[in-house]
């Protein structure tokens, strides 16, 4: 059970959140101008390294922010929570 | 190979067993081989001797980063079954059971391949409608289930008391997978290990693959550079469950994988009580008893990467109570130990099986619940690195389905609306 | 008599009788069981694992690797180590896995096989004809105790959530001194200890604390803690975990509170200091599994503790200078010191109250002789090789400490081996904890006090929290520094190897690591794994580093490049229940009411689970009616008549902003553009993916004000999908979203009379379909209750939602039935609602959108606008659309036999061949307007296959069907916007 | 002995959903509100109205079911200007009212938060979860109050008598 840092909330059991997936590029206003093989890339191919992750969380179960925070997927150690959105 | 048997064990009784031989030689390490595996798990090490026996390729080097069969061989809840919803995975998952049947006269090692088949215990008709599915499909390919009433799964599963009809989710039908097995899951390692160096092929214990090298000129994977060095091959694969980007991510290789951590946990050895592998899809447990007594139970992955091999508490305290919803006189029964696993899962959640863009590079990845698909995980990967061709049972497992976005989802269907 | 007459902490005062394996025995008030059998001169309390060999009482704690019981009765509990069960009047305990009893056990048999059945040798034999004949006996021989077979026990189970600045995890003198100086900070202190009452080491050890008994020291600091109320002290409360961000597992065995049975408590700590203690190392030599051997401080702490005499005539075997003041405290209790015997070279002086006792420096046991009890040792010297033989009833054994790092070991700190030490110690740490006292590796009382005082110190001072110097540490009586010289087993032949254990529990010898070692199984995992050692209840707490040095010394390296295996969770055995508390039975998973909800219940309905944790009325049986009869009866009811079923539990938000339409054009599939206020329209949203994430209606209610309503189960989902969208990816959108599910619930009234009924409700709403069309959304009363009708259908039949705030529902819904009367009125559920949207073709999410499905697998292109730019999942379908020529496409099936139904999902393959399919149903139902049975399919290019024949496939039996338009009742929709 | 705790499932009462900028709010409700709290996941309250900063801009009005006409009048939902979102919940929420010496000792059953006065003021008040649901928190002089979504209240009371029996 992490202890994750909301934006608004504070630190919080991470029973209160739902994880979001790792942080993707804001998407495009448009991309049906893309290429298809980049816009294949974009929906799967996604950052999983050995070590710290750009994460979204939503603090579903407390104030609803979304927010992204960087944590090692060795340890869990949450090494920023930058709380960017 | 040395022979075992009940009379080598008792001719060695004799000698005070000081004459048994190693089960794996450990040789000098060469700097080019025809096939280099990264990876000594289940599904390297069975890749390398369908490699040598099939393929007659035995100039092959396993190389392991750690110690042999130490990866999610070594920490998986052993079950092997072959009911999947589609038609592209059926077969496939067929095929791995039959080969599991016949493993242990064929490597001359009791793998304690105990087929007690497997009960799902259906709670919703969303779930029903999902394993008939499954039911009616599997039959298509040759994986039997069958369905029971209530009484039935009740008499087979003593003790199933929970799950009443004024419970939170009354049960309502059972499923049974009669070909469904639990396995000795160190044993598959070891005597897949130990048929391989049999056939010539080296085993590298604590050999780290630190990077894939490329030719410069062609592009094409020419080896790979360890802790002991670089070692060359024209044929590279990377089967090495949860890490598979750690290794690809070298060159740059871009693959639809993300890494989690998935858990189990086992109870004190007790007397038996339960002689079938117990799934209880709708709440995401599922046990079965092992021979020693203990209770071996698995639950679900947590949320978020994670290449940590310990349990998340909340994930692990939803599995207890789903455990004692329908076993409530386990309460007093005693968690004993608990450790976890990192597998990595595909965008769609099915296997990947395939060459890549870069010549002489082949993954195998995207296991989830691989142990049951060890064999033919490595029949089929040997077979794609010998011909250079998908083996049919796992042509749709290949990277080229993620191009036309056809994805194989085995998930889904459990939607209740 | 094994019982002194005086000392001990136990209550003379209190007599308790209780049983073991079937005879009753006499003990007394402080007693743990171990130490009331020994009172009563039982020393044979087991059989081992493996061949059943004789076993007794090891230890003292829960470290026992020896003997286990299981309690009967009401306490009913298996595999408990006899050590740590404490005696209460009525205790029922037997020993696991012997039969009948200890003393006579058939399966002793094992004992001669031994030869026969090292290490892993099942690998190697019972392979034929098939494992599964051998199976069942092997399984029936292991396993130790039976398993519960009731729910015993009394009130609940509880868990819950806990936060301090400082965790203390052991209430030992490190622990309590740590305690009692963060105590006066003022900090948050949690003081946890696994024992009946708290001292640790001092209560079976004899120290001078503060010019007096270190007990005195114990109940005057414990006093002090338990006065404050920034302190949690537990006791017998086990920590068992150390999870990631200063997360630890708490199970308290015997809470306070009444109907309590047990708590575990989620701790997250600031700071934690770990002062656990340490553990005795068991000494590897033949047959050192006899009854009456024992660890030597356990031998201490039956003496001190309990004036209990485990034996008459003691010989003392070690490898470290611990084992003098045991020797000291033996004699005092009046137990014969036959010999010390001990492996060192060096040794310091005797302490003068030794001098008498006949010492043998770098000596071993060799061996023990006796079988259900020692009765003589043979030594050996070390460099001399003579050999002796002692007379002895007792043997104390002491392989030296190993600090009690699992904790540590579990927070992901390091550990490192230390040379002079001959163990493995605490070394980096990487979250905010430490160790202290002998978890420390620090065994002298003086300095492990100040080591403590300055850890705590720093532990505060991380939580923001400073030192109280008034509070003094006591002073304490000088004692000789440890000294150890590393033994891992003693040197023996091949032969005896065989009955050296390394791993009591397991019944794991020397020979059999050797053996491992010899067939390649090198690394300590594998010989772990291959000889099982370590793997027992006790996780090998006594034995394990054993293990690591015997393959040290087998393949000439140092204990530190062997390696420790893992310390895993939990530190030791946790009752399950004890984990979920009160969450079990109706409250296991959440549910959710609507206010018609009790209405249903009474009125008979069958309640499903309809999604998002909600219970929705399946269907109305009648008396003397089938599941068929019921569901056609309120389908035609629809058709025909008058319906109305609980609507309540649709997912509906209000979206309001600036850019709140931007958000439905990038949500939806189809365009909300050109939507006139007071108008709903019907769209679906898909994953980026391309797949179907959820079907519903939105109404405009003003310019970039909508009332968006969603399927039920994917209510919360369609919420993230927004939110996410909003928030991570368009952050700059001027929307705010309300969820509203709840604030508004709905009856919905269908069928031909709707019209009629609504106007017999009383309404000030024009009903007429020009002033309120198909799709329409009014304000209103109805029924005299403010109300919100839309005109939307999931039947296809004339329909209006009537939506009311929640605390009208029941009244509204009563009012209905009532006047609804006279149009003959059927409440229906889920079930007919299935058959009638099937037979309007009208996709049902987990049917046909099964999370596979994009809007053209179901023939829905019309509702995917050509002319919008983007929208969540276009180029997706669009890609799949042009890459994936043949795809499913839903149809309608009529099967040519009309009166038997087709189970949904099964496939249709080529010509009904036994191949891959081609296709499946995904739903059939009977319908009432045809009197037939219909299905929908998802069918490979369905589309072009009209009137085609089609082959579904259950298992051997193979029925054919007729492809036809996905819709068999009034496809030209002029009902439902009549 | 057990838990020293009273537990009191309330009636309806008037919740008003705020959503805006401070100035935008100000600007449509002229008067008649609580001042705005000053921190996150704290409460203010005047004349019988209590004012929940439970979100970014984003507020719950909330008062005895009496009063809802006038929170009605005060913030106008139906009119209320595009820039801001007024939403009348009032029916969305159930309220239980938990008192006695052992509230803290429920509560931290039920919670996954830090309810110490020390990091949940006396005026603290906060989205949580109870039993696993998402759940409104709220400190009360002798105890605390948690709002569910009524939908989830009679499993709530039903986890409550558990938990206290």
């Amino acid at each position: 059970m992490l202890k994750i840092s909301c934006p608004f909330c504070g630190p919080r059991n991470e029973v209160e959140f739902a994880h979001g997936g790792p942080l993707k590029d804001r998407r495009p206003e448009n991309a049906s101008p893309l290429e298809d093989q980049a816009w294949i890339e974009y929906l799967t191919v996604p950052q999983n390294p050995l070590g710290p992750v750009q994460e979204r969380w939503w603090h579903v179960r407390g104030c609803g922010s979304w927010f992204t925070i960087t944590r090692d997927t060795r340890s869990h150690d949450i090494i920023d929570n930058g709380n960017k959105s | 190979m040395q022979q075992y048997s009940i009379f080598s064990l008792a001719r060695n009784a004799l000698s005070g067993h000081q004459n048994w031989s190693r089960a794996w030689r450990s040789p000098p390490l060469k700097e080019r081989y025809d096939v280099i595996i990264i990876g000594a798990g289940g599904h390297g090490l069975a890749t390398a001797y369908y490699l040598a026996k099939n393929h007659g390729i035995t100039n092959v080097a396993v190389l392991e980063r750690g110690w042999l069969g130490g990866g999610n061989i070594a920490r998986n809840t052993v079950t092997i079954r072959s009911n999947y919803m589609r038609d592209e995975s059926i077969p496939f998952y067929v095929k791995s059971v039959k080969l599991y049947e016949g493993l242990t006269r064929e490597l001359n090692y009791n793998l304690m391949y105990s087929k007690r088949s497997m009960i799902d215990v259906v709670q919703t008709y969303p779930k029903l409608r999902e394993i008939k599915r499954r039911m009616f499909n599997g039959d298509l390919h040759g994986s039997v289930y069958e369905r029971i009433n209530v009484d039935e799964l009740r008499r087979r599963i003593p003790p199933l008391t929970g799950g009443g009809p004024d419970s939170r989710l009354p049960i309502i039908a059972g499923m049974v997978h009669p070909s469904a097995a639990v396995c000795r899951h160190d044993a598959v390692a070891w005597s897949y290990a130990r048929a391989a160096d049999d056939r010539g092929v080296e085993i590298h214990q604590n050999t780290e693959v630190m990077k894939l090298l490329r030719d410069a000129n062609s592009g094409r994977i020419s080896g790979v550079e360890t802790s002991r060095g670089n070692i060359y091959a024209d044929k590279v694969a990377v089967v090495v469950s949860g890490h598979t980007t750690s290794i690809t991510d070298t060159i740059d290789l871009k693959l639809p994988i993300k890494s989690f951590n998935l858990t189990a946990f086992v109870s004190e050895p007790v007397k038996p009580i339960i002689d079938v592998v117990v799934n209880c899809p709708d709440i995401g447990v599922y046990l079965s008893q092992s021979d020693k007594g203990e209770l071996v139970i698995g639950g679900a992955p947590d949320a978020g990467q994670s290449f940590r091999r310990d349990i998340k508490q909340h994930v692990f305290e939803d599995s207890v109570c789903s455990l004692l919803e329908l076993f409530p006189a386990f309460k007093r029964l005693k968690l004993m130990r608990q450790w976890g696993g990192t597998l990595d899962i595909a965008h769609d959640a099915t296997p990947i099986v395939s060459q890549t863009d870069i010549q002489g590079l082949y993954v195998s990845a995207g296991w989830w619940g691989g142990f049951k698909a060890v064999p033919a995980g490595g029949y089929t990967l040997a077979h794609l690195i010998a011909k250079n061709e998908p083996h049919q049972l796992a042509a749709p497992f290949t990277l080229d389905r993620f191009k036309r976005l056809d994805f194989i989802l085995e998930a889904g269907t459990t939607t209740v609306t | 008599m094994q019982r002194n007459s005086e000392g001990g902490l136990i209550d003379r005062s209190q007599s308790i009788s209780f049983q073991f394996n079937g005879k009753t025995y006499q003990g007394f008030a402080g007693d743990s069981l171990a130490s009331a059998l020994i009172a009563n001169g039982v020393f044979l309390t087991a059989r081992s694992f493996k061949y059943h060999r004789p076993r007794g009482i090891v230890g003292s704690g829960f470290e026992e690797p020896s003997s286990l019981v299981e309690l009967v009765g009401d306490e009913e509990s298996g595999n408990q180590p006899i050590t740590r069960v404490q005696i209460r009047h009525g205790l029922e305990a037997r020993s696991v896995n012997c039969w009948p009893s200890p003393d006579f056990d058939l399966l002793a048999v094992n004992q001669f096989f031994s030869k026969l059945i090292p290490a892993a040798f099942y690998y190697k034999t019972f392979k034929w004809p098939d494992w599964r004949l051998f199976e069942p006996s092997i399984r029936r021989a292991a396993g130790l105790a039976s398993a519960p077979q009731g729910i015993h026990h009394r009130g609940h189970y509880e868990t819950r959530y806990a936060y301090c600045d400082l965790l203390i995890v052991g209430a030992g003198p490190a622990g309590l001194m740590a305690a009692l100086l963060a105590a006066h900070s003022g900090a948050r202190v949690m003081l946890a200890d696994d024992g009946l009452e708290p001292g640790g080491s001092l209560l079976a050890e004899r120290y001078q604390m503060d010019q007096g008994d270190a007990l005195g020291w114990v109940r005057k600091t414990v006093a002090e803690l338990d006065s404050l109320d920034n302190v949690t002290r537990l006791s017998e409360a086990t920590v068992w975990a150390y999870r990631e961000h200063n997360l630890l597992m708490i199970t308290e065995r015997a809470p306070a509170t009444e109907n309590v049975f047990q708590r575990s408590w989620r701790v997250r700590a600031g700071q934690v200091l770990i002062a656990t203690g340490a553990i005795e190392r068991n000494l590897v030599f033949a047959n050192n599994d006899r009854p009456g051997v024992m660890m030597a401080s356990a031998i201490q702490a039956y003496v001190n503790r309990y004036a209990v005499k485990p034996g008459k005539r003691v010989v003392l075997f070690a490898n470290n200078n611990s084992i003098y003041a045991v020797a000291r405290d033996l004699r005092a209790a009046g137990i014969e010191l036959v010999a010390i015997i001990d492996s060192r070279n060096q040794l310091e002086a005797l302490p003068d109250d030794l001098q008498d006792v006949r010492v043998l420096t770098n000596h071993v046991i060799e061996q023990c002789h006796g079988r259900k009890r020692v009765h003589s040792v043979t030594i050996k010297g070390r460099s001399s090789g003579a050999v002796a033989k002692l007379g002895c009833d007792l043997v104390g054994i002491s392989g030296g400490w190993n600090p009690t790092v699992h904790l540590y070991s579990q927070s992901r700190s390091l550990l490192e081996y230390n040379t002079e030490l001959a163990t493995f110690v605490p070394g980096k740490a990487v979250q905010g904890c430490q160790c202290i006292g002998s978890a420390a590796a620090i065994f002298n009382l003086d300095a492990l006090l100040q080591d403590t005082a300055r850890k705590t110190e720093t532990a505060l001072a991380a939580t923001g929290n400073t030192i109280d110097p008034a509070v003094t540490l006591p002073a304490v009586t000088a004692e000789a520094p440890y000294h150890i010289e590393a033994l891992w087993h003693v040197d023996v032949d091949t032969q005896l190897a065989t009955s050296c254990f390394i791993d009591i529990q397991n019944d794991v010898t020397l020979a059999d690591v050797h053996l491992a070692m010899r067939e390649g199984f090198d690394a300590v995992e594998h010989v772990k794994r291959y000889t099982t050692a370590g793997m027992g209840i006790d996780q090998g707490k006594t034995g394990n580093l054993n293990v690591i040095g015997a393959i040290a010394l087998r393949s000439g390296c140092a204990p530190d490049e062997i390696g420790t295996t893992t310390f895993r969770s939990p530190y030791v055995p946790i009752e399950f229940g004890s984990l979920t508390g009160v969450r079990e039975e109706s409250v296991y998973l959440p549910y959710r009411h609507t206010p018609i909800t009790q209405w249903n219940k009474e009125h008979g309905a069958e309640m499903y689970e309809a999604g998002a944790r909600w219970r929705r009325p399946g269907y109305y049986p009648r008396p003397e009616e089938s599941f068929q009869q019921t569901v056609n009866r309120e389908a035609l009811a629809v058709r025909k008549g008058l319906a109305v079923y609980d609507g309540a539990p649709l997912g509906k938000f209000e979206i309001k902003g600036p850019d709140a339409l931007l958000l439905l054009e990038m949500l939806y599939t189809n365009s909300f553009a050109n939507l006139q206020t007071g108008m709903g329209r019907y769209g679906i949203m898909l994953s980026e993916d391309g797949i179907i994430l959820d079907d519903g209606v939105s109404f405009k209610l003003a310019d970039n004000h909508y009332f968006m309503s969603t399927s039920t189960g994917h209510a919360d989902a369609v919420n993230q999908h927004m939110e996410f969208f909003l928030q991570t990816h368009r952050p700059e959108w001027r929307v705010k979203i309300t969820t509203v599910t709840t604030q508004w619930a709905n009856a919905t009234l269908c069928g031909p009379k709707a019209r009629a009924m609504m106007q017999a409700l009383g309404t000030d709403i024009d009903l007429s379909t020009e002033a309120f069309p198909f799709m329409g959304m009014r304000d209103g009363t109805v029924a005299g209750f403010k109300a919100r009708v839309c005109r939307v259908s999931f039947t296809g039949e004339l329909s209006f939602e009537i939506n009311v705030r929640a605390r009208d529902a029941l009244p509204l819904w009563k009012r209905i039935m009532e006047i609804g009367q006279q149009f003959g009125i059927t409440a229906v559920g889920s079930e007919s609602n299935h058959v009638l949207r099937v037979e309007k073709g009208f996709l049902s999410l987990g049917h046909e959108a099964d999370g596979t499905t994009g809007p053209h697998d179901l023939g829905m292109d019309w509702i995917v606008a050509k002319n919008k730019t983007d929208f969540i999942g276009k180029k997706a379908i669009e890609i799949r659309q042009a890459m994936n020529p043949s795809r499913r496409q839903l149809v309608g099936l009529l099967p040519d036999d009309p009166d038997h139904l087709i189970d949904e999902g099964a496939p249709i393959t080529p010509g009904g061949r036994r191949e891959a399919s081609e296709g499946l149903i995904t739903a059939c139902v009977w319908s009432v307007v045809h009197n037939r049975v219909i299905a929908l399919a998802l069918l490979e290019n369905g589309r072009s296959r009209m009137d085609e024949t089609v082959y579904i496939r259950r298992k051997g039996d193979i029925v054919t069907a007729r492809v036809t338009a996905p819709c068999f009742h009034d496809s030209d929709g002029h009902l439902l916007r009549s | 002995m057990g838990y020293d705790v009273n537990i009191q499932r309330l009636e309806l009462n008037a919740v008003i959903d705020l959503q805006g900028s401070v100035k935008a709010i100000k600007n449509w409700v002229k008067s008649g509100l609580p001042p705005f709290p000053d921190k996150p996941n704290c409460a203010s309250d005047s004349d019988g109205l209590a004012l929940y900063w439970i979100a970014p801009e984003r507020w719950l009005l909330r008062s005895k079911i009496e009063n809802e006409d006038r929170m009605l009048e005060i913030t106008m939902p139906a009119s209320a200007p595009v820039d801001i979102s007024v939403v009348q919940v009032s029916d969305a929420f159930s309220f239980f009212r938990i008192t006695g010496s052992d509230a803290g000792e429920i509560i931290s059953t039920a919670c996954p938060l830090d309810h110490h006065l020390s990091a949940f003021p006396q005026n603290g008040v906060s989205y949580t979860s109870v039993f696993g649901i998402k759940c409104l928190l709220i400190r009360t002089e002798n105890g605390f109050e948690i709002a569910v979504e009524s939908s989830f209240a009679d499993m709530t009371a039903d986890y409550l008598e558990r938990a206290t029996s």
